[in-house]
């Protein structure tokens, strides 16, 4: 087996320094009556083989490059420079552990510490921590931080919130008996949830862009919040949003999760992907996760660390602020090294790249017959009311080779009034003729 | 070699990305255009690889060395494995894109759950938990799903002394109150102790097996009778998974949940620090409570169930842990590591891991301390400190001393039960020969100790690109982003 | 531009400092009237835009993987480890120099000390060089070399030599005034070159296994060719064989040339591949290209660095042995990495496969009605007669997607003889599949 | 950290690739089966991937710091172009193939066959030559078929004497004279002597411009004038090409032929030795005469002419440089770079190059001496060793005390015209910041060096993998590949 260094003669005499007789004197406190003998799996096969078994079933699904595609709804389709899948596939970086010990792995450290800033600068944040599994998670461990800095038990969800984030908040809080108050899907953008907010609020979470594409105007619901000694939780599933919307900071939001995957990172059917959380400096030890700080070394030479980490679970144990061990450290450092690339000026105008694409794109297919547009303002996304029901027309669109959005109704099955709403997205890959093949065959589809 | 921080050589005007400025259009921003700066320095193309090269030759890494940490199991990770994940049928399909457009990936998922399956014994998986810690929460929320649905109330999880920090922390996350078991001397849990504790209160024990002091519980069977006995559930921390793959099922070991961290059993790389997968699977007793989404075997092939409206009788999943389905990339790399190693070779791992860890054992027990004495570990060897009594050097400084000789450091002062514990897991992919300049540098290491040789080790690292670093420093004024050396206004004058 | 540092304020600041008002005066040399103002070519494009352009251009092309697929004659399809090109593609190997600076290159350095090793434990002889530009230039070197050792003129080559490797030492021979006597092509094994050797020859050149498949017996031309005191230089092209057909070496050749693509490259159109060049040690100093050799540090330590260098063109000048400057290192380290992974165990087998696969196929072609195989020996490819023109029969089975082999007369045009042979080629890349179809397709297009 | 050599460690019956053997067939291998063992030992995959990762961790290289080896063009290497190399469609397509199946190949050959004509005003191109010296040997074999073709018998090639090595080893390759052109104090060619060696003998001139002084031949076009008077051809050395791109086109100087290094001024990556490319633009006047394989613009597209059954009219090939087409994956890199840069790009690249060489002369001219004072230089400046006259410190000792500073020396002692020549070429490639620290630090160098710190320079480098290595030993008694320390019957025993 190619991943096996020992010869037959290496383990034989590995054997005899220990001193046992084989190696099943070596699983002795496994009880004999338990020990297995072989599994009903294939045998060891060669890298062509793996190769083409794999590669057959990559060939069945449709890759997002290779068809006009407007799917988004939390994850989006985004042109990744190769110096970042480069960079991330170095060996230093993708086979080295979490960085325990910071004399030799201060890499990992020094991107983490650029990651922490660029986030919250991005978010307007003061602190932001070295990642989280991803937006949902991150967003279910901020209204879990949002009941230890209020002491209270009460989240109030937006109905524009994703609803698989929705649904892992309510998870979690349901197992941590938390109360949940998730107010009802809001395509239209018209829900009042200043009313929702009251003395029992632990924190308010609104998404903007919300999941059905509206940009929600956060400060009047911090200053409520505020008023009542809530937290308001800002949560952004698309963060190239953060190049052209107002930061959630600057809006008075008093921690900002969100969906990293768009900087850096590939679809990948929904993960590995990397989740952002920042703060208020005055939360910072209620935050769950990795802190990277700096400090100096004997010599007084900058370096980092890895720190606060009595919040965390491996010291603090059933104390600590949340159980998260490892993280998703390459996704943010994918995160971190294609935002450099950016830098302000690249990611401003891919913003003003995929926000103009929406908007041709929203203009055109709301003058199809029978379509409506239900959104006055969005980013890079918005809903669409179709004449008929969503998912047959994506079904419809996609055996034309068209991948074109998200009915509603795969995430809020069973709810008739949102059977025929359409989620489409266009960010810097699509082209005029991705555009004109997607109106062209809606209407056909439509007809 | 210094390397600037990014925010220190960037600037604002310059990008390492070409992109057209689109054509002039009327924004649909409302009022909520961005006012302010975000401040992002960007770099050059080459500015930023230089850049992030000269941090990553900062690093350790097992493609340059051994890297022993005990219970983390740093080992090869396979280039293959890293090429399937990034074609495109794979890498670059949308979760929500249509069903009938993925028929790939979820026949993949549906691959990867009969490994995990038939390997442990046991009925059911759930994909979706993204790392180890993150199963554990979905192991003990399924444990609290079944109780409830059981009409009781049991709010107490066992939890042995020996236990990674996230055992306790995932039980009290969702209301448990943690109790702890102790321990025997030698480090295993005692099944009388397990007994003098359970109650009509007890929702769940969480064992680790082999536990982490690199010994597998020989009273498991005992163990979990007991716990069913008692109406509670065995969770079952499966971290050390890899000694015992092909070697012993944990459903034949009374096992009801467990996690399999992808990233140390089927060696999806660690990343520094993530991302990992954390794959759960359950006994007959907890199969129906596994959450959306889950795939299930029809009779036409894999179907992804991702809501309540598709859930057949008796599916009661307790929720969901993510959005989306999981981490499809780390799936991909563990099902290549699979195929590969066919049961054969997964089995010849778990062999040679233990067998490694036993030669490391052979080659350092007359110069290195045992907690309980020489006896035959599985995966990972315990040492503690008492070889260090009187030499003025602690378990740190030997182990900073490690990186002088060209090592990553074991893991240190885990597990919590033995004083000074230097857990030491080689893993299969270490040669002999390395294993033998590995024990040789020990030995030697032991001996200058031993010969009153303090400084050498209360100064080390002395050869790595940073001496020993402040923490307490770190954690007393955080600095967790970079500041601008003067404010705005000032410089710019 | 995305590879260029510079700000327009750093280059006004730099232009400052040099002391000169704008960045034409730095190009005051050139006479004003041939300056250019603007070349008739587009403008510079983002990373997505030429990824779509090349992407087009390489859909047009069939990919050797994705058929069945039996050509060879000089190039091989064989499958590559990907540890092998993630190793090849580190920074520190990719973007490193030739190591004219040893203290700081021992990377590059020792690996070709252990390339040289392998290339000279392949081939049978006592030294190799550091790697040539592919096959045939390194046929034409040997045989310049040849004529430096006898001081000689004339070489001899074989009819089963590769037409194009031909080509090259008659191009170089013509130029240099040297002389060549080509054997006409050589497809049955038949040519009596014994008696073409004389006491002017300074060199024969044999290829085996031969263009046409067939494995020369080497020994009883060495000995004739020694006996006149010329040198046996031995051609070849499929590494692989070396793994089961007794080295060129041990059969008395005196130098021994080859093309290492099938060992860690790809097939890349024809290039870059890596040129073998191995040699009897008391001739070294006439070999051309670059040595890597042993020696020590100031403190003592094993090191290694590029030594001989007397004998090259930025020393010696016009007395140089060859003009070669630029090599193929980066094709050395795979070369040399894919053999390390290889190991003797591993090269023996996968010549076996190729042989074993070869044979099944020769024996289920040469079955065909009017298909007759030429070959009694052969490695893992070998020539068919067919009952019509070779080239139309393979566009004819492009046409059903399997890419059948070589047919002769693309690199013998003209010659009415072998208007209907055709060259195949197996590896361990065919299915029992693609054989099955191979078989099927030739019957119906022959039908 | 020592890194073994392979056969130290591997071992005959250990594989890192997994085969599944034939099933029994019967050999056809006549009378030739190996009945040798070859002698070459294997390492697992985990083993292999350390061996090397550790190697290339002992390697200097542009993605880790600046390389400012003058006239070799150590610049950024995009990955993108490594990526787009890799496509199937390029790099798993064989040469031999039916042409129906890689037509988008032969279209890309032509698309990078109409950017090197369009930016040199020349009339054809060779694509096939494998490197710059393979390419130098291409132009000079055009010229001696041209002078053939006239019936003349020319065999003097005049070479100036800053050339680089390559062109009177490739002049006498293929027969030819070489006579010297002595250089006038700046370096540069004078025409007049240039016009005082011309003969009805000489067939051609090679000339490198910019030369290899780093400066532009002011009377580039008088000299070619000059020579084509005479009859003769002039050659271009191409190798600093990329000082003006888009600034000047060779043709209009009155070159002939020119090879392009495609692995300098086009950027593919030099791989530690390579592989190039050097296709070789032609004019008019040898157009003509390229070899084959070329690619022909027929009215209904590119044609791949392979041989002389598919030639047209006027077409003369004077034969063949090399086995199927050229270097495909250099091709597709070299045209990824090109249109990333557009015609825009590649003249800033020039003008950046020429920028950075200059400032770099600025930073450096009150420090360090040039042989022919302070003047404008172009994409690389020169300095000698005057400013370390009294030192102590010889040039080598110089440049050795870079490493020490991290970075990798200049190109030292070349060209041969000048002495102690310290020939510096930043490229466009480096930031203001990355120059300004470049610049210090050898300040800092000439400030010890004044100062008589002569042993930092004599013991250097210190902080590098190895110290100085001896080449006398090495060459004495070459040892040129690994032998066994004994016998093997020896060792058996």
């Amino acid at each position: 087996m190619r991943y096996l260094p020992h010869s037959e003669a290496d383990r034989a005499a590995m054997l005899a320094t220990i001193g046992v007789g084989s190696i099943d004197d070596l699983f002795s406190d496994i009880p004999a009556n338990l020990r297995v003998h072989g599994l009903d799996l294939p045998h060891a096969a060669g890298e062509l083989s793996v190769e083409r078994t794999l590669g057959r079933l990559a060939a069945k699904n449709v890759p997002a490059s290779t068809v006009p595609f407007f799917v988004g709804a939390g994850a989006y389709k985004h042109h990744v420079p190769a110096t970042v899948d480069h960079l991330i596939q170095r060996s230093e970086f993708l086979t080295s552990y979490t960085p325990y010990q910071p004399e030799i792995t201060q890499g990992t450290l020094q991107y983490l510490f650029e990651f922490q800033t660029q986030v919250a600068h991005l978010t307007g944040m003061e602190v932001a921590n070295a990642s989280m599994y991803d937006g949902s998670t991150a967003t279910a461990e901020a209204v879990l931080m949002a009941h230890r800095v209020t002491r209270r038990k009460k989240a109030v969800l937006s109905g524009g919130l994703h609803p698989h984030y929705r649904a892992v908040v309510e998870t979690t809080s349901a197992m941590a008996s938390d109360l949940v108050e998730a107010l009802p899907a809001d395509p239209d953008a018209a829900e009042d949830i200043l009313a929702r907010i009251d003395a029992e609020t632990s924190c308010v979470v609104v998404q903007s862009p919300s999941f059905y594409g509206h940009l929600i105007d956060l400060a009047p619901i911090a200053a409520r919040a505020h008023e009542v000694g809530a937290l308001l939780i800002a949560v952004v599933t698309e963060v190239v949003s953060l190049g052209l919307v107002e930061s959630p900071g600057a809006q008075g939001a008093d921690i900002v999760v969100g969906e990293g995957q768009s900087i850096g990172n590939a679809l990948s059917f929904g993960g590995p992907y990397v989740g952002l959380f920042a703060a208020r400096a005055k939360h910072v030890r209620q935050m769950p996760g990795r802190l990277c700080g700096e400090t100096v070394d004997a010599e007084g030479r900058r370096g980092f660390v890895l720190t606060l980490s009595t919040r965390e679970q491996h010291i603090r144990r059933d104390k600590a602020t949340s159980n998260i061990c490892t993280n998703s450290g390459l996704c943010a450092l994918a995160f971190t090294i294609h935002m450099t690339l950016l830098g302000e000026a690249g990611l401003t105008r891919l913003a003003r790249i995929n926000h103009a694409n929406a908007v041709k794109l929203a203009e055109s297919l709301g003058e199809l017959p029978g379509v409506t547009l239900l959104n006055d303002s969005f980013f890079n996304e918005f809903t669409l009311r179709l004449p008929d029901d969503a998912a047959s027309v994506v079904e419809a669109l996609a055996a034309k080779g068209i991948l074109g959005g998200v009915p509603v109704s795969r995430l809020e099955p069973g709810n008739a009034a949102l059977a025929n709403l359409l989620l489409v997205a266009s960010t810097e890959m699509n082209t005029d003729e991705d555009r004109a093949a997607f109106v062209a065959a809606l209407k056909e589809v439509l007809a | 070699i210094e390397e600037a921080l990014l925010f220190e050589v960037g600037r604002h005007d310059v990008t390492g990305v070409d992109l057209d400025e689109p054509v002039a259009f009327a924004p649909r921003l409302g009022k909520l255009a961005r006012t302010s700066a975000i401040d992002l320095p960007g770099l050059s193309e080459p500015e930023a690889m230089r850049h992030y090269v000269r941090l990553s030759q900062k690093n350790y890494a097992i493609d340059s060395g051994l890297y022993p940490l005990g219970s983390c199991t740093m080992k090869h990770n396979p280039r293959l494995n890293e090429k399937v994940a990034r074609l495109g049928g794979f890498g670059d399909i949308h979760p929500l894109q249509p069903l009938s457009t993925v028929s790939g990936a979820v026949e993949l998922m549906a691959e990867l759950g009969r490994w995990l399956i038939e390997m442990t014994g046991m009925t059911s998986v759930a994909l979706s938990p993204k790392a180890g810690a993150h199963g554990e929460l979905c192991g003990m929320m399924a444990i609290k799903a079944a109780i409830a649905a059981r009409g009781e109330a049991r709010d107490i999880v066992l939890v042995p002394e020996s236990a990674h920090g996230t055992n306790p922390a995932t039980a009290a996350l969702i209301g448990f109150k943690v109790v702890t078991v102790p321990a025997r001397p030698d480090g295993t849990v005692d099944p009388a102790a397990v007994k003098a504790l359970l109650s009509p209160q007890v929702a769940a024990i969480m064992l680790t097996n082999p536990n982490t002091c690199g010994l597998f519980e020989r009273d498991v069977v005992e163990i979990a009778a007991a716990i069913h006995a008692a109406g509670a559930y065995f969770y079952c921390d499966g971290a050390n998974f890899n000694a015992i793959v092909g070697k012993a099922k944990v459903g034949e070991l009374g096992v009801d949940a467990m996690h399999i961290n992808l990233h140390k059993t089927f060696s999806t790389p660690h990343g520094g620090g993530g991302p990992g997968a954390g794959p759960v699977v359950f006994s007959e007793r907890l199969a129906a409570f596994a959450p959306l989404p889950f795939v299930r075997i029809d009779a036409d092939g894999p179907v992804l169930v991702e809501d309540e409206a598709a859930l057949k009788s008796g599916e009661q999943p307790f929720g969901r842990m993510v959005a989306f389905h999981g981490q499809m990339g780390m799936f991909v790399r563990a099902v290549s590591y699979m195929l590969s190693h066919g049961a054969d070779g997964l089995q010849q791992a778990s062999e040679d891991a233990v067998l490694n860890a036993n030669y490391v054992r052979a080659g350092l027990r007359d110069v290195m301390s045992q907690p309980s004495g020489d006896r035959t570990c599985m995966h990972e060897v315990l040492f503690d400190d008492h070889f260090l009594d009187g030499t003025g050097v602690t378990t740190l400084d030997f182990a900073k001393a490690m990186i002088d000789e060209g090592y990553h450091p074991m893991t240190m002062y885990f597990p919590l039960v033995v004083h000074g514990a230097m857990l030491i897991e080689p893993t299969e992919s270490e040669s002999k020969a390395s294993l033998d300049l590995f024990i040789a540098t020990l030995r030697h290491l032991v001996m200058r100790a031993k010969a009153g040789d303090v400084e050498r080790f209360r100064e080390a690292p002395r050869f790595a690109p940073r001496r020993r670093l402040d923490e307490t420093r770190a954690a007393r004024a955080p600095k967790l982003k970079w500041e601008r050396p003067q404010p705005l206004s000032e410089a710019a004058e």
